[in-house]
């Protein structure tokens, strides 16, 4: 038998047959080459995610259910996940982005969470390299799209360009849903003697394999995997989501599941062995879109926009009338019996029986060597003396400010409906991006980051830094981090250095996580984002949510008022390793972060949402890309208001304003506010940098503009 | 002199027509039941100044490569008048 | 005050001008789907919303225009019943022929999404009586087609009879090149019919209804209906 | 019998075509000298069942009135296979 043709290894094939007591026959290993694929069995990393906190008193669902929910209060739960849909965008970039966004929705769906927000994390080649272009707006045009037309708003997201991303371009979705706490759907509950049903579009040969595809490297002759393309589409979601959101509210359901990667075969099976049940599936009985679709076909379409339920069987006619409704195909497929037992019939005829704890987790976990990379101290070279301070400060953050990764982003976010809903407080263009919860007080915040230039140099310490920017700017903004999701991007982890940066990245997020207490309640794992032309850089992304418990406790970020008093709290010795700076200058990526700091992190939290709460500040942003310079540019441009600012420090001017690692925010205080903000940031550096005044932002020795000047280089709208 | 060619533009079998889809739906509901299935493409017209309509026709079809078709999804047909 | 919210597979800004007309107005609202064949009674003004009727598929609201409920939306109309079309709801009302006019793709080519200024051009109508005239309000948009394109003549006639009600410009009111999003001819970014009772627009008031969100412009649109309304407008 | 209708849908003279003309823009900036003008339209297939083709051609044009074509705009021309 050669399993290899489905992407079966040799020692998966002897698993399975030992389980089964005979060998696997060709639909049951087509089935089993693709669930036990890296992207839906995490064969590669389970090991290394267990590193990751999942527990909190705010969690209400971790890790393994199809999304993470944390705890809102008066019974309000915030369900999120990211998720990755790279090999697909880096193929079909609009179609791809597309059904990245379909998919996490349905995952949020999945739960019975209502999709309120999502966001994007763009990773792009070299805006100069010949297919950026083309890749990066059809990307943004899928995502935009897709989301516009479902009605739900992208909120916000990050963006990165570098040419580690040129044949291979990153697309991750967040997305998040409110449910009621006492309404959660699982994946878990199902029982024997219940009906399974397909509800969506019908079934054709779209993107069959494409888990497996997803987890091998890209070769020239992918772009011909014929059938691995999905459309998608959004007015079919959008029915799909009010169709399963009224079967939940009329109780009709006993289980949901979304089908993403694997199709139909993943969603059942992950619910049978979830739940403990066992079950048989009629394909005959599939609504099919294409004539003659072999049982395998069928098994493991990714046809979009499809769910799958479970329900009693008295609930089933009143489930098709809903169905109809909302014009949906809808058909019962299959139902749960006693056992661990999963059987595929097709006319009659038994085509695959496999047991659902088999394909669900049997495959046996890959221990990939790892390896410290013989290069990575001579990446860590920096030496700051040979770095010539600028010649010209306002040249300087020109090139800083215009840099891809940091000039602002309107030409993607104005694509992207970022209101509907009515929910948005604060869209894109924002350090964190802010929804109110209707009828209540609290808002809920959230944030997408990554750090890949920093996790290239030092994987501990960038794994460290990215979930640490996103909790210090939730925190400055006065939102409380609840919890995060992470979408992890990296190259083969065959590769012994590849995997060692991999494990080092997530020890260094794992190491943070606990530091700051902010568990890790879903994620996914994108391996193989390698080309003939090269590997990504290693880029965990994550996207962190945290509540405000009233709006009058948000502080917003560039709102600078005449007289105010800047303060700059954290530490002034930071570092120009992997900085926008040292990009901006065409310097090679080089030299060694900050070293990650918890205690400093934690008291960094509490400290800067004391200063939200108790209103000592009238503006606040946490120092991140492009450091102290680019926080007061936007600052001051966002405010309309200029400051006249004196570092008087004796580190290097360069790595004062352009250094970036550690926990910082610039604050802007009302005099009235000053001993209050002193008393809150007593013990921990903070230096007084000048007064909000003037029609410019004057930094001493440095750069000048006019505000006028910075708000036609900074505009977020 | 200048050529008007006719490109014709479908999505290749298989591929899920969103739009047709979605008209087919609202035609039945119109009442137009004679109707089995839609498909819904684009047209598009070149002008090209060309010795030949032969000449045309292979220009036409450099610029579908290059840009008018997406051909993951999208197959075409061009037509030259006077051809 | 009843209003009727018309919801068409696809729309998905009903339950935010529903929000927007009950927070503001706290007025009854009522749901209708697209496949009713009939308004509920004593409505006095029928919103269609914005969104993706039929995923804007073939074109911009085509398919929703020619729903059942549509019928009985235009004998509303024909009676004198007020009717809101806001961005696709605007779209519907075009390809319903209950407006002039078609809404063409941005000439961006792109979907935009932004706040945006509008000046109040009339303000004699039941749905801007609250405003100063020439007032610049701020209301968000969020479309993709949404150039308002009419022949020459017929626009001339439009903005003759007072038709154009709102129209994209600068924050200080200046309606040139600069302050137009998206290319519509004359700037137009909402119009009424000739009997002053069918209202359409691309921007959206029910986003510009709370301080909390950004702003409060929206307010006086919603009071001028109730007003209109309230001294026996119909 | 099933016939296969074809329809081809374009803007009327005169009505803005924005996309046309930014399709012929990139076409240019690509190289494609010779290009003189684009027009963007659709391309519809219908397949109808009915005796004969014309009265199948007479169905996809009441089909054009009902929904698929916007006459204010928009023209159109039907072929019927095998008429
Ligand atoms: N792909 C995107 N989609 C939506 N919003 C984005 C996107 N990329 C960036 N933004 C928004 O633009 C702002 C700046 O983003 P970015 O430049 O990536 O981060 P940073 O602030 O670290 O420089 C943020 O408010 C972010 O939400
Ligand atoms: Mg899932």
């Amino acid at each position: 038998m050669d399993f290899s043709r489905y992407g079966i290894r040799k020692e998966e094939f002897e698993a399975a047959s030992s389980v089964l007591g005979r060998e696997p026959n060709e639909c049951e290993l087509r089935i089993l080459g693709v669930m036990w694929s890296e992207h839906c069995s995490y064969k590669s990393t389970k090991r290394l995610l267990r590193l990751f906190p999942n527990k909190g008193p705010k969690v209400v669902l971790g890790p393994g259910e199809n999304a993470g929910i944390v705890d809102l209060g008066d019974g309000i739960g915030a369900a999120f996940k990211a998720e990755s849909h790279n090999h697909p965008s880096a193929v079909a970039p609009y179609q791809g982005a597309a059904t990245g966004v379909g998919g996490i929705i349905r995952d949020i769906l999945a739960l019975g969470a209502r999709p309120v927000a999502s966001m994007d994390g763009l990773f792009f080649g070299d805006p100069g390299h010949p297919r950026t272009a083309a890749l990066s707006s059809g990307i943004v045009r899928g995502v935009g799209d897709y989301g516009n037309a479902v009605g739900v708003p992208t909120v916000g997201g990050k963006t990165v360009y570098d040419p580690a991303y040129n044949d291979n371009p990153l697309l991750n979705a967040f997305c998040l849903g409110f449910v009621k706490l006492d309404r959660i759907v699982s994946s878990q509950t199902a029982r024997p003697g219940q009906a399974v049903i397909l509800l969506g579009s019908k079934t054709g040969r779209d993107g069959i394999a494409g888990a497996a595809f997803a987890s091998v490297e890209l070769s020239d002759d992918s772009k011909e995997s014929r059938p691995s393309i999905q459309i998608g589409d959004p007015f079919a979601e959008k029915m799909l989501i009010e169709a399963c959101l009224e079967l939940q509210e009329k109780e009709l359901i006993v289980s949901m599941q979304d089908m993403g990667a694997a199709g139909i075969t993943s969603s059942s099976s992950e619910i049978a062995a979830k739940s403990g049940v066992g079950m048989t599936l009629h394909f005959d009985r599939v609504p099919l879109r294409e004539k003659d679709m072999e049982p395998w076909e069928i098994a493991l379409s990714e046809s979009q926009e499809r769910m799958l339920l479970i329900a009693e069987h008295g609930k089933v006619d009143e489930i098709m009338s809903i169905a109809e409704k909302w014009e949906l195909d809808c058909a019962v497929i299959g139902e749960t019996f006693e056992g661990d037992g999963y059987s595929i019939l097709f006319n009659g005829e038994e085509v695959a029986s496999l047991p659902p704890s088999l394909i669900c987790d049997g495959c046996p976990q890959i221990h990939w060597p790892s390896k410290l990379p013989v290069d990575l101290e001579k990446r860590r070279e920096l030496e700051l003396d040979d770095l010539p301070l600028p010649d010209d400060w306002n040249e300087a953050l020109d090139a800083l400010l215009t840099l891809p990764s940091l000039a602002p982003k309107q030409w993607i976010y104005d694509q992207y409906d970022s209101m509907v809903q009515v929910n948005t407080v604060k869209g894109p263009g924002h350090p964190v991006s802010v929804l109110r919860v209707k009828g209540r007080d609290s808002l809920v915040a959230m944030v997408f980051d990554a750090d890949p230039w920093k996790c290239y140099l030092d994987p501990f310490r960038g794994g460290a830094e990215t979930v640490a920017r996103t909790a210090r700017a939730l925190a400055v903004a006065g939102a409380e981090p609840l919890g995060l999701t992470d979408c992890l991007n990296f190259p083969s982890p065959e590769v012994p250095e590849q995997y060692w940066v991999l494990e080092e990245c997530v020890k260094g997020m794992a190491a943070c996580c606990e530091a700051i207490g902010c568990p890790v309640v879903s994620g996914n794992v994108s391996l193989y984002n390698e080309s003939p032309e090269g590997a990504i850089l290693p880029t965990p992304v994550v996207g962190t949510v945290g509540i405000i418990p009233s709006f009058r406790e948000y502080l917003p970020s560039g709102n600078w008022d005449e007289g105010d008093v800047l303060f700059m709290v954290g530490p002034c010795n930071t570092s120009l390793a992997g900085s926008r700076y040292l990009r901006s200058r065409n310097l090679p990526l080089s030299g060694r972060p900050l070293e990650f700091w918890g205690e400093a992190e934690k008291d960094f939290i509490q400290r800067a949402l004391r200063t939200a709460r108790s209103g000592a500040a009238s503006s606040g942003r946490a120092i991140a890309g492009g450091g102290l310079a680019a926080a007061l540019v936007k600052d001051s441009a966002e405010s309309g208001k200029g400051a006249a600012v004196s570092l008087g420090i004796p580190t290097r001017k360069d790595v004062v304003l352009f250094g970036e690692g550690g926990a910082r925010a610039l604050y802007s205080v009302p005099m009235g506010k000053v001993p209050l903000f002193k008393v809150i940031w007593n013990g921990y550096p903070c230096i007084v940098l000048g007064r909000v005044g003037g029609s410019s932002l004057e930094v001493e020795d440095a750069f000048g503009f006019t505000v006028e000047e910075l708000g036609k280089k900074w505009r977020i709208r | 002199m200048v050529h008007h060619v006719h490109v014709f533009i479908q999505l290749k079998d298989g591929v899920l027509d969103i739009q047709g889809k979605a008209v087919a739906h609202s035609l039945l509901s119109l009442g137009h039941s004679s109707l089995q299935s839609v498909k819904v493409g684009k047209y598009i017209q070149l002008w090209i100044e060309s010795e030949t309509a032969a000449s045309a026709k292979e220009q036409a079809s450099a610029m579908c490569d290059d840009l008018l078709v997406n051909g993951i999804i999208e197959q075409f047909r061009i037509e030259v008048e006077g051809e | 005050m009843k209003t009727a919210v018309v919801i068409f597979p696809g729309s998905n800004c009903d339950q935010d001008v529903i929000h927007a007309v009950r927070t503001t107005l706290g007025t009854e609202v009522a749901e209708v789907w697209h496949r009713e064949n009939d308004l509920p009674s004593g409505t006095d003004l029928v919103i269609l919303p914005g969104g993706f009727s039929y995923g804007d598929y073939l074109r911009s609201g085509a398919m929703a225009a020619r729903s059942p409920v549509m019928k009985s939306v235009a004998r509303h109309g024909g009676k004198g019943g007020l009717i809101l079309g806001i961005c696709n709801g605007f779209q519907v009302l075009t390809e319903a022929r209950l407006l002039p006019g078609v809404l063409l793709p941005n000439r961006t080519l792109s979907f935009i999404c932004r706040p945006c200024f509008l000046r109040v051009e009339n303000t004699a109508t039941p749905f801007t009586n609250r405003f100063p005239k020439g007032q610049v309000v701020q209301f968000p948009i969020a479309h993709g087609d949404g150039l308002y394109s009419l022949p020459e003549d017929e626009l001339k006639a439009l903005e003759d009879r007072g038709g154009v009600v709102f129209r994209y410009a600068s924050p200080e009111g200046i309606a040139d090149d600069n302050g137009n999003p998206n290319g519509s001819l004359n700037n137009i970014a909402g119009i009424i019919s000739p009997e002053g009772n069918i209202l359409g627009l691309m921007p959206h008031p029910e986003r510009a209804s709370e301080a909390l969100l950004g702003g409060e412009d929206g307010c006086l649109f919603w009071q001028s209906i109730l007003s209109f309304l309230e001294k026996g407008g119909r």
